[in-house]
């Protein structure tokens, strides 16, 4: 067994030290690649505070029913109805804040209980109807592709039919703050916020040594773990004094003050800080993870992935599991579309519309295969934003939208070539 | 000094579109303006975040061809707060801090419906109408109906046949149009469709019956169209002419950049949306063209005789 | 005494292909029973019955003297009966530790699954059942046929099963391996346990069986103590389907 | 031995004697229903032979893809492309035919050898294209649903560069005899072609009984087989007359006197027969069906269905298979191409839009498992033609565009639903 | 006599693991080579390096003393070389006659597969190696596990193979059909053919093979003429990597 075990190349050693995950290494590398490359282009116009928070914004929506497609692909899934379903939702919620709610039940647009409420109908709907999506495929034992593919054909028509073809809107006051720009905390909340995030990561990181020594498996050195912290810490800060920077309009600002019956003090600006609809998408992704990595379900998705029949003769009820895999899914639809609506303002006809393809290769190209039981939420949330930055980044250029389409496709395939040839690489021949 | 104008495209699906963006990139090149642009791939969403984008790319004023009057809200709200002019192109956007220019597209049902009752003040119809996720879809048919009621009040005329056309595609109208027409026996003396793609998949379906010939209408002046129109296979192509709605919307982006006000813009007027909002707006005459006013096209040079004409012999002025 | 299981009057088919045919087989606590037959006479699908993979079409199962209902591997497990499958029945890309604990992971008192704790238990069992074992940290999908096989059994023994079946559990096993395996069965035999264990080897059939079942073409031969009979009466009892002690 | 194999039950015998696949029977039940169902609600206008006639053209383009299909769903792979294919070949030949033919060959519309070259180039191009596919999925090992999904974004933006974004029209007369009642036989030449074809399906039924008796394996007894050869030409013939039932308008047939010049004697008539595309659908389903059946290309597309780790270590080149399976699919496409452009007298922008979604509905509907290894060409057929039938059938009555999609949806995983028990009652647990 | 095959250096290694490490083995035409080790030694690696489907990272593979550029099954093939995978590689879908001549299908001389005739071939075939077989017209995912190796059997030995690997070929038969494979070994081995046989059973190795190879984890431990050794030294190789002839 002597030499069996290679000395690792010099330049590997610090990666193996740090323990760090090379792949999430390369993907993050490659985006900011192209964010640069973006940046160089369009004269410094791309990494702006001001374009960061559009550009996370505006992948809210795809990033969260992302990180549920990782879990339905995991088991050998695929959900092509997630933009359809959206479209019901949203459909749903607009005409239960408007028309439901107002005439049947009396509680008027723009008043406390409407937002809350039509968010938990438009969730329960997400749910059931992912359930059911769930049940045709766990129990009826028909293929996801199928009942997804029916599921996109109906949904999208059911929505239709909600609102009668119509465009719903304004929505709900309350509702509108998880649009993005319409609803942010502030710099000082943001601060806040940023710093609690960070005690969280560290202590997640101390609690995970501690667990490993526990058992005597051998550790990190200190310097290694501390290495780690840091760029934990510098990644949400960063982030967080970047989305600060970026300040409100002094239009918009004087139209608030105005409302408020106040006049805006000469000189005074504020900046935007974390929009609602990111935190929601952080606490999903927290989530997500801690559902995958750390509980009994989120093994059995991935037992489940690897072997669908060992896992079933493990005791495991897989058909139950996909039940709760297309719920989940459901339900993120459902959120997605509040945030989606939400940052329109109304409820459009066409909401949503081949989301499905944008949710499946966000997964994808965050290294989830297709072929099962491999996958990761944070991979996923990082393809959405690398396919978001592609084509914001294109439109800033001015390339033609076909053109656009042509370059998304071909790195769509080039993205996942290049994890398929990495994973030869590192493992199994 | 140089003034940066941004357009944000619904999609380029349609032909005619392509046309449009020609007719406002000469026109700001002639005011020494710069173009930038973004196709939202008709979505609604991805259009909201083009708009972000030709903002944060520091563009003096916005031409918006809405691919939601409503759901485009967001968009409007923030350029008015960086104070930049919005103009509403061909589409409607309901909020009065946007310029309206336009062709009337209830207007255009109007035209498309009187061309046909023209020819066929009697009989049997069939209604081929759009994308039924489109709202123009229902604005079209709405001033199509308005023209027909009297006749039909009458009893002239009769509804047989009535079609949404999935996603616009002439070959869902040629699958409709066909089915129809089993179903009624061939008894159908014109045919109202939306649009020239769906025209074209409707004379598709008539002419395997030998049927073409019959009153049909459409819009958007899409060269096989017009071509129809020659041969005498289709009635009438409502044409907006592209060209000078982009223009006009060229030369009001820049005079807005420049700080002109709404009303100030010659020809602008005020107007009250079906839905109560008061705007300050811009209408252009579409044209429907005929076998009679074939001439229009040529002259004006959206097409060329030789594509007008091609295959026609002994048709309407100038194929003659 | 009751037996610990019984399997009554089992028929199945498949497509029309009947491949277990009113067979009926009996164990008791402490004791090893052998299923034996040529290939394809039914010994998985009979088991699998047990384990609640498949569902009979006709007949019935008693453990510890009562009707029991198992209609899938669930509940299989709720009355502690374990199963090494002939297809050992691993999740590829899950870790040694993972697929040991499948389906029973350990929690921390949060409810989070705990896979220190997993993964040194593991290195405990996989000690005893087969020291030259290394692969902790790998899908198992890149171990052996023999290292996936000792990770099959180690799953099966380590939650005090009381009913223990085991289906060709050596097949693809070293020498060494196999006599580790025997000792283990040995002793779970003494735990109590009572073990169906199918084997095509008749030489450690009869070593290591109290009784061996013979089964030929879907039917039942013949149940024989070990013995009663010699090697040679059973190999007869597999080719010939005929039960000696009844010609003798 | 004795009692394993049962008394099959008195009303299977008679399936089981003709050998008839009752899996075949089962859909052929179901469109009848379907059929009859539409029959009564129309007021029997559904059955006639015009609505035959449409039904057949408007299934064909659809249809051949769909036995393109069935070879890359037996495979284990998908192809999301096959609309966005369609339309790039579709904008091939339009522009060979209008701008490249007549303007650098000096080859004239509706000259001679404008058609055959401009569909040669497209079956070359979309072969081209097919076979690239399937070299990235073969060779490169990247997923087929992301080389397709990809290819899905990359080809109807070709296709709208190609063109413009003009529509391309009207075409070569020759080309657009393709296009289905614009080009049919007549009823002599179908009379004579349906002979034909009952005379080649009995000779391969003699030939089949010849060469199982000379192995000496069981046949059928010799009344079966008279059976199923009346019920064989029955349906031929009768498809032929109801084809030939089909009179071509009054209003075209003077028209068609009147371009030679002559005048339409009075009361006049003649039948369509059948459509060269129907033809074209006909001899590519017998091609495709031998191909599947009879060789060892087939036979190679099954085994790498059933176990594509077998088939390698086999000897099969399965990569090479691979590319052979997507340039079949790329050559369907651009024949479909033909087909569909043809049959609308232009090439329009948004041809063969979600034209994918249908193609796989059909080959899934006709029993192709998206797990591999099992399908079969008229089940795809049939298949496109069900789907085909309810969509006109409710355009028909009247039902709005919607509503017809959720429908569809509905019946899609209902028809796979009902394979799946179909599958399990007579197979495996 | 230069050997049928000779295997020199070979070296293989996954992500890191040499699987198989600097291992030299040979051939001649007429002997059975058996391959011995423990659990994840490396031996099914090593074949596949011989039947194509692996490629070695370093080393040579001579046949006839001429070097063999083997990179796929197919070149593998054209060596004549077949084998009977571990695993054992059938097309489930299928019946036992198109997987039987799965690559090599008889044809009509118009150029179609002929399935009546590799139906009746393949019925001569199975006859004579499992007599108890009928299920030919079922796909083979119908089969019992050693149903299914009868047919992956009958296909690596129908064509004429000069070189034959059978990687535990037995593992899953019942005695009789073990029986019958080792006489067919020894039949093909008469016919000249050369053959590496992988198992677990040192008994059934003593008695089939000529000399026999051991390795442990991954490397070599020696090659002995079974003339030479005894079980138990054949068992001490296996167990502590030492090489009895040497430690003599
Ligand atoms: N899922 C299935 N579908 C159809 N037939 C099956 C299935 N499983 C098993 N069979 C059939 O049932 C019979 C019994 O198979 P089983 O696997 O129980 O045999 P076995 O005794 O375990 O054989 P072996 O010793 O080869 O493992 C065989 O004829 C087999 O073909
Ligand atoms: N595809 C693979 N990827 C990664 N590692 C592998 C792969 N195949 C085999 N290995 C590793 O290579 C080593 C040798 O495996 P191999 O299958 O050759 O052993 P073996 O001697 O045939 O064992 P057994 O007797 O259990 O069949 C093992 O440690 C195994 O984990
Ligand atoms: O011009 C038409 C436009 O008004 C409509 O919205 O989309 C279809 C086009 O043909
Ligand atoms: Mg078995
Ligand atoms: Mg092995």
């Amino acid at each position: 067994m002597t030499d069996a075990a290679h000395m690792p190349a010099q330049r590997r050693r610090l990666i193996d030290t740090l323990e760090i995950d090379t792949r999430l290494l390369g993907m993050i590398g490659a985006f900011i690649l192209l964010c640069v490359g973006f940046h160089l282009i369009t004269d410094g116009r791309f990494l702006t505070p001001r374009n960061v928070f559009n550009l996370t914004i505006q992948t809210v929506s795809v990033a969260i029913m992302a990180t549920g497609m990782v879990f339905v692909i995991v088991t050998r899934h695929i959900d092509l109805s997630v933009g359809a379903l959206l479209a019901t939702c949203s459909a749903i919620m607009a005409m239960t804040q408007t028309v439901f709610l107002p005439q049947v039940m009396g509680i008027a647009l723009n008043s406390g209980l409407n937002a809350p409420l039509a968010i938990l109908v438009g969730l329960v709907a997400g749910t059931a109807i992912g359930a059911f999506h769930g049940w045709l495929v766990g129990y009826l034992t028909i293929p996801a592709f199928i009942v997804t593919l029916g599921g996109l054909l109906v949904w999208r028509n059911v929505a239709w039919y909600l609102t009668s073809g119509q465009t719903i809107g304004p929505l709900d006051s309350t509702f509108m703050l998880f649009g993005g720009a319409n609803g942010t905390i502030g710099e000082t909340a943001s601060w806040v916020v940023g710093i609690l995030a960070v005690l969280a990561a560290l202590y997640a990181q101390w609690m995970s040594r501690r667990g490993k020594m526990q058992h005597g498996f051998t550790v990190k050195p200190v310097w290694a773990e501390m290495v780690m912290a840091a760029i934990i810490a510098g990644a949400i800060l960063g982030f967080v004094a970047t989305l600060n920077a970026y300040e409100v309009p002094a239009a918009r600002l004087r139209r608030v003050f105005e409302m408020r019956g106040e006049i805006m003090p000469e000189g005074y600006t504020e900046g935007y800080g974390l929009p609602i609809s990111v935190l929601v998408l952080l606490a999903i992704a927290i989530i997500m993870t801690l559902v995958a990595r750390r509980t009994r379900l989120g093994r059995y998705i991935f037992a489940t992935g690897g072997n669908p029949e060992a896992a079933e003769l493990s005791g495991i009820n897989t058909r139950l599991l996909t039940v709760k895999v297309f719920a989940i899914m459901g339900a993120l639809c459902a959120l997605s579309a509040v945030v989606a609506s939400a940052r329109a303002a109304n409820h459009a006809n066409d909401i949503g519309t081949l989301d499905e393809l944008r949710v499946i290769a966000a997964a994808v190209i965050g290294g989830t295969a297709l072929s099962g039981g491999i996958g990761t939420i944070y991979g996923a949330i990082l393809g959405a934003l690398i396919m978001q930055s592609l084509q914001s980044g294109m439109a800033m250029v001015g390339v033609d939208a076909p053109f656009q389409n042509i370059v998304v496709g071909s790195v769509l395939v080039f993205a996942v070539f290049v994890d398929i040839v990495y994973r030869k690489r590192t493992g199994a021949k | 000094q140089d003034i940066t104008v941004g357009v944000s495209w619904s999609n380029f699906q349609e032909e005619r579109w392509k046309t449009d963006e020609a007719a406002i990139r000469a026109a700001l090149e002639e005011a020494g303006a710069r173009y930038i642009s973004a196709d939202a791939q008709s979505s609604s969403s991805k259009q909201l975040s083009d708009i972000e984008s030709l903002i944060a790319q520091g563009v003096d004023a916005l031409i918006i061809l809405a691919q939601d009057s409503q759901a485009i809200g967001p968009a409007v709200q923030a350029a008015a707060d960086e104070g930049i002019p919005v103009v509403g192109y061909d589409r409607l956007i309901e909020d009065p801090r946007a310029f309206y220019l336009t062709f009337d597209n209830v207007e255009v049902g109007r035209m498309q419906a009187r061309a046909v009752l023209e020819q066929a003040p009697e009989g049997n119809y069939v209604m081929i109408k759009g994308s039924p996720t489109d709202p123009n879809a229902d604005f079209l048919r709405g001033g199509q109906q308005e023209v027909l009621q009297e006749a039909i009040d009458a009893g002239r005329i009769t509804i047989v046949g009535e079609a949404y056309t999935d996603a616009w595609l002439p070959a869902n109208a040629q699958r409709n149009m066909e089915q129809i027409l089993t179903a009624q026996d061939n008894n159908v003396d014109a045919v109202v469709a939306s649009n020239d793609g769906t025209a074209g998949g409707a004379i598709a379906a008539l002419t395997a019956q030998g049927m073409q010939g019959i009153p049909v209408s459409g819009q958007d002046g899409d060269h096989a169209a017009l071509n129809r129109i020659a041969l005498g296979t289709q009635t009438v192509s409502v044409w907006k002419d592209a060209r000078e709605l982009g223009r006009n919307a060229a030369e009001i982006a820049v005079a807005m950049a420049n700080g002109t006000e709404m009303a100030d813009i010659e020809g602008a007027q005020s107007w009250t949306s079906p839905s109560g909002t008061e705007l300050t707006a811009l209408f252009l005459a579409p044209i429907p063209v005929t076998a009679e006013n074939l001439d229009v096209v040529v002259e004006a040079g959206w097409i060329t005789q030789e594509a007008l004409c091609q295959g026609v012999s002994g048709g309407p002025s100038p194929c003659n | 005494m009751t037996p610990l299981v019984e399997m009554r009057d089992i028929s199945i088919a498949f497509g029309g292909v009947k491949a277990v045919d009113h067979v009926s087989v009996d164990l008791h606590p402490g004791e090893v029973v052998g299923l034996l037959g040529h290939n394809g006479a039914g010994k998985s699908t009979l088991i699998k019955i047990l384990s609640g993979a498949y569902q009979a079409d006709s007949g019935e199962i008693l453990i510890n003297g009562e009707k029991a209902d198992i209609r899938n591997p669930r509940d299989a497990r709720s009355y502690n009966i374990e199963t090494i499958y002939q297809t050992l029945a691993l999740a590829d890309n899950l870790d040694a530790a993972s697929n040991l604990f499948l389906g029973r992971e350990l929690t921390t008192p949060l409810g989070f699954v705990d896979d220190a704790r997993m993964e040194a238990e593991t290195r405990k069992i996989m000690g005893r059942l087969n020291p030259n074992f290394r692969k902790f940290a790998e899908p198992v999908k890149a171990l052996s046929g023999g290292q996936r096989q000792s990770v099959a059994i180690a799953r099966a023994v380590y939650f005090n099963a009381r009913i223990l079946i085991m289906d060709e559990p050596t097949a693809a096993l070293g020498p060494q391996e196999t006599k580790m395996v025997g000792e283990l069965i040995d002793e779970l035999k003494r735990q109590g346990l009572g073990i169906f264990l199918i084997s095509h080897d008749i030489h450690d059939v009869m070593h290591l069986c109290d009784r061996v079942t013979v089964m030929k073409n879907g039917k039942l031969v013949g149940t024989e103590r070990v013995e009663d009979v010699t090697e040679d009466d059973i190999l007869g009892m597999i080719i010939l389907g005929k039960n000696p002690s009844k010609a003798a």
